[in-house]
């Protein structure tokens, strides 16, 4: 099928995650929404180099993964110290910062 | 055609071609990187007691190895890594500037006896604040030693990221430069909870950000089908249609490169993080990042998007304008010294903006340089704010800087340096740096841009200068804070600052020189 | 007509003329206490000197042919900017000799009284350092050669006199009479300035020979203007309608002051200004016109006044105004007048400052009151002031043969020339003058004692009486020597023009009607004080007499047009300044302020929130490309 | 004139007050000495540089030096000077040793800030005033009227009265705003030498030299004219000084008014005039309605004040609009009496605000008019002193502001007869509030509170009399000043190309040789 609908696709999913940044309380969710994101613009990668008929998208994509796992990893780190500190995972608790 | 396409498309039928690259000219990076992985495994093997020292000595010599290179590369001019890195004039400009300020930054966080409990930083990030654990580790004098190859990757991520000729690799150096600021932000030793506070939100924000650069770059790649930055401009001007796609593509981009330098109405981070992180790092990373992201920011407009320019500069306009002016307005009312450093850091990013949108080498030119001196002048605020304390920790309340001009005048004379500078008072380097972007916008014929840089330095002139009133023209009170005689670590890095910030004031030719040799972006 | 002749001889010492009271002044200002001793008698020795110096300069000048008595000293070119040059130099001519006598030599004599009027007074050499400052500045009036020096010495003379009003300022009201006199003559000299701005752009040039020689070519509107502005300056400086109200109160200052300033020499600079500039005023006859109706106009107003003042100072000067009045009148008729004017100038200078020496010598007897209703009866006791004052009285009168009778019906006999009704006005104005004068004059010496009970009248000392007795014979025979001997027309003529017009009645009846005039005058106040005692309390009066105690309401008529609305104005800019301009300032700062406050809030410390406002600024910078782009 | 002239004067104000600075806490007196000591050397070799100076000499500028400094902005340090800068040079050298004498105990009290801090400010501004004077390039000339504001700050800052910070801050910044909207004139400037000549530069000369585009000229004037007009100060942007010269020492009054203030007289006719010709007179009668409501303005807020700084203060305002009206009507006699009312108004200024110090510090500092009366019977000294002060103020003819005052309203009145006339009316408002002050403080019986209060003393006296005797000296015998002004002031009307006119009835040829053609 025409692979232009995969982009809506990824477009799609990009603005799911997006929308969950937005709404979601839940730190780890939150998290997962930036990484939905990601993945969006790898399939969007990956679409894009089958339109372009070249191989960049696809070798991109394999980066992104890499940088996602590390951002995981630095990420699940920073939450889980806030975690301990406040026995809760909400992104809104923290909010000593402001004006 | 693309050079990773090639190298990937070539193990179909040949052997596999190694891609040609200079490592000379990306030394400095090289050492750097090394550098870091060696420290990492100090981390890992050396023992508690030892680390430190080995550390220092990893990182200065790193940094000053990579410095020497830079120099010894001045004037090469050459795209290598199959077009993935471009190293020119620009480029080594930056680098030099982010190794020199690198290596302050250094200094600051190397700084242990300003604080009666050691550094600047937690012993353990992971222990509970206030947890008998953490007062044991404190007690024994544990010190977080983690933070240099953090630093080190950080720079390595930044001297990347202002190379960076294709939006692939430019996206991994923000990435290799983010992830360890984040994670530094977080590691105040004192005011835990803000400084978490700090980090997750930088963290969740930057990563945000950095999805929208990366869908942005997915964007461009599907219109030009490439990730180099030259190819993306080849075909901006060689193809038309699909509008919406490079539309899109270029604002996503935008938005993950106006995040890093904190442009309206991406900055909301900036006064929270700064805030919050520690201060030496916040000092480190409000002047190497700003390089580090303008760099990029320039690079991308001026070698990809250059013949878009009638897009890109009224959307950019607005967003000087809004910078300047929201920066200085709100800095007016802050009340913590950081914060409002934080804000004026927004101002500044504005001002810098209105020499990027000149769109011309003078535009350029005039932003490498305010970019220069306000990384200098501002790694030495910060480094004066590390000084100032009272029994719990740094006095960022302006209430406890009153009179402070009284108990120990020569920090407030410098502090007043920095001041003006910020303010851009003449034969200080704030000045020259706001000279040059006026005149590449007025010469451009942005000229209403300029009023209101006006306007906003008037603003700003205001807080800057409140400052100075309340060091100098207010009595000091009981809780005024007291100035802590620092090591020789805080006084180098202060030192040099300050005398960067009025040599470049009054005689800033030499730089401005070497801006000029440096030329522009290669193609 | 006249060449200037270069000044050699004697009179390349004219500078030394106003030299020598300048050092005086200096030494006494700037030697404070230490001069005290000697202050004084330096004081008059410099006057003196000038005065000596200025007869030897009339006798030389006598030696030359009337062409040839106009001599000019120029010391060094003083303001000089592109056209305009204005030099520091001096013009000695008979006009101006006639003027260097007058003040040396009353203000010689004025000072040799001062030394007993003053005795007592512990600042004294102030007082002398001041009165030769004003003869210095007075000096370089009349001895200009160009407008803008005159207007030097012409300010110099304003500044002394307020000093010198304002000498007792421990007295409030001394203080502010002196402030009063100095800001009205101010008015005078915004005309003063106008004029010499006209002057200069419509000739290029100030000074006197460049102005006269040329000013017949210019139009008679720009020169009426001149004229209208010199009058006003005029009217400042001589007290004239409608500037006259500073001169009563200027009788605060000391005695000696009230005779040398502000009735012999100084208030007469506007009569001088006047002839001096009669090249403009010959051709600008609308001017000269107005300045015929302020002088008639000042002749009754000072006349009404003096005739209802009770403080013999005050009265004095409503006389002062009134003679005044005379003489700008006279000015005011042109070459028929202008050397009256001068004559009238210089015999009543002569006794007037005896009149006024006389009333300070009365004063000095009686403590300083200055109520001819707490007089009476002082011929008995004071006989040289009694004599010396009938001889002024007599003279200011106009009785034939004193000094007052030739130069005021000159006066009234020109006056006729150029129209009747000017004419009789003026002889109405000598019947009111002899009404006032009788009525000082006998209310001051005749009738009985109204002493005040710790009072006790006695003589002045010698220092006093002799200028009393000198000015008294000045009063006497001054008039006949300038006309008969001095013959005073063909000495001024060169300078001022004189030519005889055709008068519609003859001189014996224009004096014959003046005379008679001035005796009803005499019987109203002979009958009125002399036969009627004189009550201690002011009986109410009539409703002229009430006007004429309140100057005829000239301060009120100020007071509501002039200094009400500036002091409102004042207050209500004051307002306006601070909630207004500066408000504005302040408030802009203060909306900055506000608009900080308000905008800090939307930083709400949520990473959601500052993620959504990220997400919304994508979206616009989006939507701005795609716009920008499809546009 | 190849010593350096200009760079030693400005050099040894500077390490004097470098040297001050780096004194031992606690030597004050020292520290005033050395102040002093500099200072009066500085006007020893000013003196010096006068008297080598050639008026009737064809070069524009004299004592030239030029060396670059940021060639990659065409910007060079050269600095000369030429009559009108000479006198404001010296007006400033004389001023300064003044100012030390008399601020000799001044701050010795301040609880803020150290006594050798106000005299090493006072040194360091003196550079900065010669400076701003002698610069020949614009940009140079920006960044002295800039860096001059910090140093008054300070003073007012951190000496001043109960307002100060208040007044400081207002001072900075409103001076910086103008002071910023110039720079963007400033560059804007720079951009079209640029594109005129190929290289852009900041050489006043080659400035002067383009003629620029009209329309070009009328916004980039706008920029440098609001800046001098702020400094001034001209009405409507004259709010700062009463606040600044209220709240501030009086030696730093003197200063701020009697020789800052002229940064922006000077900037008008010696930048606006050459450099923006076409603009200029397109502007004047703007400029010249806002200089004589300034007049009257400050004139009639002056007569209701209670307080003599402020007093001070707006009738400065008043005077300001004098030298304004005088630089716009373009006539050398208006331009040539602005320059020489500006150094009759230092003097002025000078002699006023010092005296009233004296004054104030009698009784309690206080400076409201109604807490003295009768100062004149316990310290007749002072008072004379204050009267020869108001005097000079009223511009009493054969007093030096009298000739300026005069030349100016002749120059106005040449060009247009009905401002000249109106503005001359402002003398006698003038003379109201000036006589209004000395009566209400000087005369009348003594104060109770009053009684035995010492006289002037040896070091008062001594620094007023140099004032007093300028004042005097000056107005008999101004040729010193006009013999040097006069050649200047003719460059600028010929670069606006303007003319005297000619009077309507050609005189008898006498006195119509100027002395300075």
């Amino acid at each position: 099928m025409n692979p232009s609908s995969y982009v809506v696709l990824s477009a799609l999913l990009f603005s799911i995650g997006a929308i969950g940044v937005l709404v979601r309380r839940n730190a780890i969710v939150v998290f997962m929404s930036v990484e939905l994101m990601l993945n969006a613009a790898n399939l969007a990668f990956v679409s894009f180099a089958r339109m372009n008929g070249n191989l960049d998208g696809q070798v991109v994509a394999f980066f992104v993964m890499v940088v996602a796992a590390a951002e995981v990893v630095v990420g699940l780190a920073i939450i889980v110290t806030i975690f301990r500190t406040r026995r809760s995972a909400s992104i809104d608790e923290p909010n000593l910062l402001k004006y | 055609m693309s050079p990773l396409l090639a190298s990937v498309g070539a193990e179909t039928e040949t052997a596999f071609t190694m891609p040609s690259i200079n490592y000379y000219a990306i030394a400095p990076i090289l050492i750097l990187f090394g550098a870091a992985v060696v420290s990492v495994l100090v981390e890992a093997f050396v023992p508690q007691r030892g680390r430190r020292p080995v550390q220092l000595v990893i990182v200065v010599g790193s940094i000053v190895a990579a410095l020497a290179v830079t120099i010894d590369l001045r004037g090469t001019r050459l795209v290598t890594g199959e077009g993935a890195i471009a190293v020119d004039g620009p480029t080594l400009l930056m680098w030099g500037a982010l190794l020199v300020i690198g290596l302050l930054g250094a200094l600051l966080m190397a700084e242990r006896s300003i604080d009666p409990l050691g550094d600047a930083f937690a012993p353990r990030a992971s222990a509970l604040p206030g947890s008998e654990d953490e007062q044991e580790f404190t007690r024994r004098g544990f010190l977080q030693t983690e933070v240099w190859p953090f630093l080190l990757f950080a720079l390595t991520g930044m001297l990347v990221f202002v190379a960076s000729n294709d939006l692939l690799v430019m996206f991994v150096a923000l990435e290799v430069m983010s992830l360890p600021l984040y994670l530094l932000a977080g590691m105040a030793r004192r005011r835990r909870l803000l400084s978490q506070e700090a980090a997750l939100k930088y963290f969740l924000l930057g990563a945000f950000s950095s999805a929208f650069f990366l869908y942005g770059a997915a964007m461009l790649y599907g219109f030009s089908g490439s990730v180099s930055l030259v190819a993306i401009s080849d075909t901006l001007s060689a193809k038309t249609g699909e509008g919406s796609l490079v539309a899109i593509g270029i604002a996503l981009l935008m938005v993950g490169l106006l995040f890093k330098v904190a442009a309206v109405p991406f900055h909301q981070w900036t006064p929270d993080v700064y805030q919050g992180a520690p201060t030496p790092v916040t000092g480190f990373m409000a002047a190497t990042v700003k390089i580090a992201a303008f760099g990029a920011l320039l690079r991308v407009l001026y070698v990809s998007l250059g013949g878009l320019r009638w897009d890109w500069e009224p959307m950019l306009w607005i967003i000087a304008a809004l910078t300047m002016l929201v920066g200085s307005v709100v800095a007016i009312t802050q009340t913590d010294i950081k914060r409002m450093l934080a804000y004026s850091s927004i101002a500044q990013a504005g001002f810098i903006l209105v020499g990027v949108v000149a769109a011309s080498p003078q535009g350029l030119a005039s932003a490498l340089f305010y970019l220069v001196a306000y990384a200098f002048t501002t790694i030495g605020t910060f480094a004066v704010i590390t000084m100032v304390r009272d029994a719990s920790g740094e006095a960022t309340h302006l209430s406890k800087w009153a009179g402070l001009g009284k108990k120990s005048p020569v920090v407030a004379a410098v502090f007043s340096l920095f001041m003006l500078s910020l303010a851009g008072i003449p034969l200080t380097s704030g000045f020259v740096g706001k000279f040059g972007v006026f005149a590449a916008a007025i010469d451009s014929g942005n000229t209403w841009l300029v009023i209101v840089g006006v306007v906003a330095s008037v603003i700003a002139a205001f807080f800057y200068v409140r400052v100075i009133v309340l060091m100098y023209f207010s009595d000091p009170t009981p809780d005024t804070a007291s100035v802590v005689i620092p090591s020789a670590f805080t006084t180098i890095a202060l030192t040099a600052s300050a005398v960067m910030t009025i040599a470049l004031g009054v005689f800033p030719q030499w730089l401005l020189d070497i801006i000029t040799q440096a030329g522009v972006f290669i193609r | 007509m006249t060449e200037l002749m270069p000044a050699e001889g004697v009179f390349s010492l004219i500078w030394l003329l106003i030299a020598l009271p300048l050092a005086g002044a200096a030494v006494l200002l700037v030697g404070g206490r230490r001069t005290n001793a000697w202050g004084p008698l330096l004081g008059v020795l410099t006057v003196s000197a000038s005065a000596v110096l200025g007869i030897v300069m009339l006798l030389q000048m006598m030696q030359n042919s009337p062409e040839q008595r106009t001599f000019d000293q120029t010391l060094f070119s003083w303001v000089f900017v592109g056209g305009f040059q204005a030099d520091m130099a001096f013009q000695l001519d008979q006009l101006s000799m006639v003027f260097v006598l007058l003040i040396t030599i009353v203000g010689a004599l004025i000072h040799v009284y001062s030394l007993g009027y003053m005795s007592h007074d512990r600042d004294k050499r102030k007082f002398f350092g001041y009165l030769n400052l004003f003869v210095a500045a007075m000096l370089i009036l009349v001895l200009a050669n160009n407008y803008l020096l005159l207007y030097v010495g012409w300010e110099g003379v304003g500044l002394a006199s307020y000093l010198l009003i304002g000498f007792w300022q421990h007295k409030p009201s001394a203080a502010a009479a002196a402030k009063k006199a100095f800001v009205i003559n101010r008015i005078g000299d915004v005309g003063m300035s106008l004029a010499i701005m006209l002057m200069f752009v419509t000739f290029g040039t100030v000074s006197f020979q460049g102005v006269f020689g040329v000013a017949d070519q210019a139009s008679e509107g720009t020169l009426n203007a001149i004229g209208l502005l010199l009058l006003l300056a005029a009217c400042g400086k001589s007290a004239q309608f409608p500037l006259q109200a500073w001169l009563l109160d200027a009788m605060e200052g000391p005695t000696p002051v009230s005779a040398l300033i502000h009735a012999a020499t100084m208030v007469t600079a506007g009569v001088y200004l006047i002839a001096r500039s009669n090249a403009i005023f010959d051709v600008a006859t609308v001017a000269a016109t107005t300045v015929v109706v302020v002088g008639v106009v000042t002749v009754f107003i000072g006349a009404i006044i003096g005739s209802a003042k009770d403080d013999i100072k005050k009265s004095l000067a409503g006389s002062t105004m009134s003679q005044i009045g005379y003489m700008i009148a006279a000015a005011g008729l042109g070459p028929i007048g202008y050397v009256f004017a001068i004559f009238h100038l210089l015999t009543h200078g002569v006794f007037k400052a005896g009149l006024f020496l006389g009333a300070g010598s009365v004063m000095h007897g009686m403590n300083d009151n200055v109520d001819m209703r707490r007089y009476g009866a002082l011929r008995k006791v004071m006989i040289v002031t009694y004599v010396t004052f009938a001889a002024g009285w007599l003279s200011i009168m106009g009785i034939p043969p004193f000094s007052g009778f030739f130069s005021k019906d000159e006066i009234i006999h020109a006056a006729f020339e150029q129209s009747v009704l000017t004419g009789v006005l003026l002889i109405i104005g000598a019947g009111v003058t002899g009404f006032y004068m009788t009525r000082m004059f006998i209310m001051t010496f005749l009738g009985k004692a109204r002493w005040e009970d710790d009072v006790h009248p006695h003589e002045s000392p010698k220092v006093m009486t002799v200028p009393l007795v000198l000015l008294a014979i000045g009063s006497l025979f001054l008039g006949m020597a300038l006309l008969y001997w001095g013959n005073i027309e063909t000495w001024l003529e060169p300078v001022v023009g004189y030519e005889a017009g055709e008068s519609p009645i003859s001189t014996t009846a224009s004096i014959a009607l003046s005379l008679l005039a001035v005796g009803l005058g005499v019987l109203v106040a002979y009958l009125m004080y002399q036969r009627r005692a004189v009550p201690i309390e002011a009986p109410h009066g009539s409703w002229l007499t009430r006007a004429a105690r309140n100057e005829l309401y000239g301060n009120e008529v100020n007071d509501v047009l002039v200094v009400q609305p500036t002091y409102y104005t004042s207050r209500w800019l004051v307002w306006f300044d601070n909630k207004g301009v500066d408000g504005f300032v302040n408030g802009s700062a203060a909306f900055v302020g506000g608009l900080s406050g308000r905008m800090r809030r939307y930083q709400t410390g949520f990473a959601r929130s500052y993620a959504l406002s990220m997400v919304g600024g994508a979206v616009l910078v989006v939507l701005a490309l795609v716009l920008v782009r499809a546009s | 004139m190849n010593f350096p002239w200009l760079t030693t004067l400005m050099v040894v104000p500077l390490v004097g007050s470098i040297v001050v600075a780096l004194l031992p806490k606690g030597r004050d007196l020292l520290a005033k000495q050395v102040a002093l000591v500099v200072s009066l050397a500085t006007l020893v070799i000013t003196v010096l540089m006068a008297t080598q100076f050639q008026g009737d000499s064809a070069e524009p500028f004299q004592f030239v030096e030029s060396h670059p400094w940021i060639p990659a902005f065409g910007i060079s340090y050269s600095v000369g000077v030429d009559g009108i800068a000479l006198v404001l040079v010296a007006l400033a050298a004389t001023l300064v040793p003044v100012v030390v004498l008399a601020g000799w105990h001044d701050v010795d009290e301040s609880s803020r800030g150290s006594v050798k801090g106000y005299f090493a400010l006072i040194l360091v501004l003196e550079t900065l005033m010669i400076g701003v004077f002698s610069a020949l390039d614009v940009f140079l000339f920006y960044v002295f009227f800039e860096v001059m504001l910090i140093p008054v700050y300070f003073m007012i800052g951190r000496f001043g009265g109960i307002q100060r910070s208040y007044a400081a801050v207002k001072f900075l910044l409103y001076s910086l705003v103008g002071g910023l909207f110039m720079l963007a004139s400033l560059i804007g400037l720079y951009v079209v030498s640029a594109q005129m000549t190929g290289t852009g530069t900041f050489d006043f000369v080659s400035l002067a030299g383009l003629d620029i585009d009209p329309d070009v000229q009328k916004l980039l004037f706008l920029g440098f004219f609001f800046a001098f007009a702020v400094k001034a100060p001209l009405w409507p942007f004259h709010t700062w000084l009463p606040d600044a010269a209220a709240e501030s020492k009086p030696g730093t009054s003197v200063l701020l008014i009697g020789v800052l203030d002229k940064v922006g007289t000077f900037g008008m006719i010696r930048y606006c005039l050459p450099i923006f010709p076409a603009a200029s007179d397109f502007y004047a009668p703007v400029v010249i309605g806002m200089a004589l409501v300034g007049i009257f303005y400050g004139a009639f807020v002056a007569l209701s004040q209670n307080d003599m700084k402020r007093l001070f203060a707006y009738s400065s305002m008043s005077h300001f609009g004098f030298i304004t009206l005088g630089i716009f009507v373009f006539t050398s006699q208006g331009q040539t009496g602005s320059v020489v009312y500006m150094v009759a108004h230092g003097l002025s200024t000078a002699a006023l605000f010092l005296t009233a110090g004296f004054l104030m510090d009698r009784y309690r500092g206080s400076s409201l008019i109604s807490d003295y009366e009768g100062v004149n019977k316990a310290a007749p000294v002072l008072a004379g002193f204050f009267l020869v002060a108001a005097l000079s103020s009223l511009a009493l003819p054969g007093l030096v502001s009298f000739v300026g005052e005069f030349l100016v309203l002749l120059g106005s009145f040449e060009r247009y007869v009905w401002v000249g006339a109106l503005a001359t009316v402002g003398i006698v408002i003038t003379a109201a509030y000036v006589l209004r002050l000395y009566q209400r403080s000087m005369t009348g019986p003594l104060k109770p509170e009053l009684e035995g209060m010492g006289d002037l003393r040896g070091r008062e006296v001594t620094a007023l009399v140099p004032i007093a005797l300028l004042t005097i000296v000056l107005g008999v015998f101004p040729a010193p000043l006009l013999n040097v002004i006069n050649p200047a002031v003719d460059r600028v009307m010929t670069s606006v190309g303007a003319t005297d006119p000619a009077p309507t009835v050609q005189s008898a040829g006498l006195s119509t040789e100027g002395a300075d053609q």
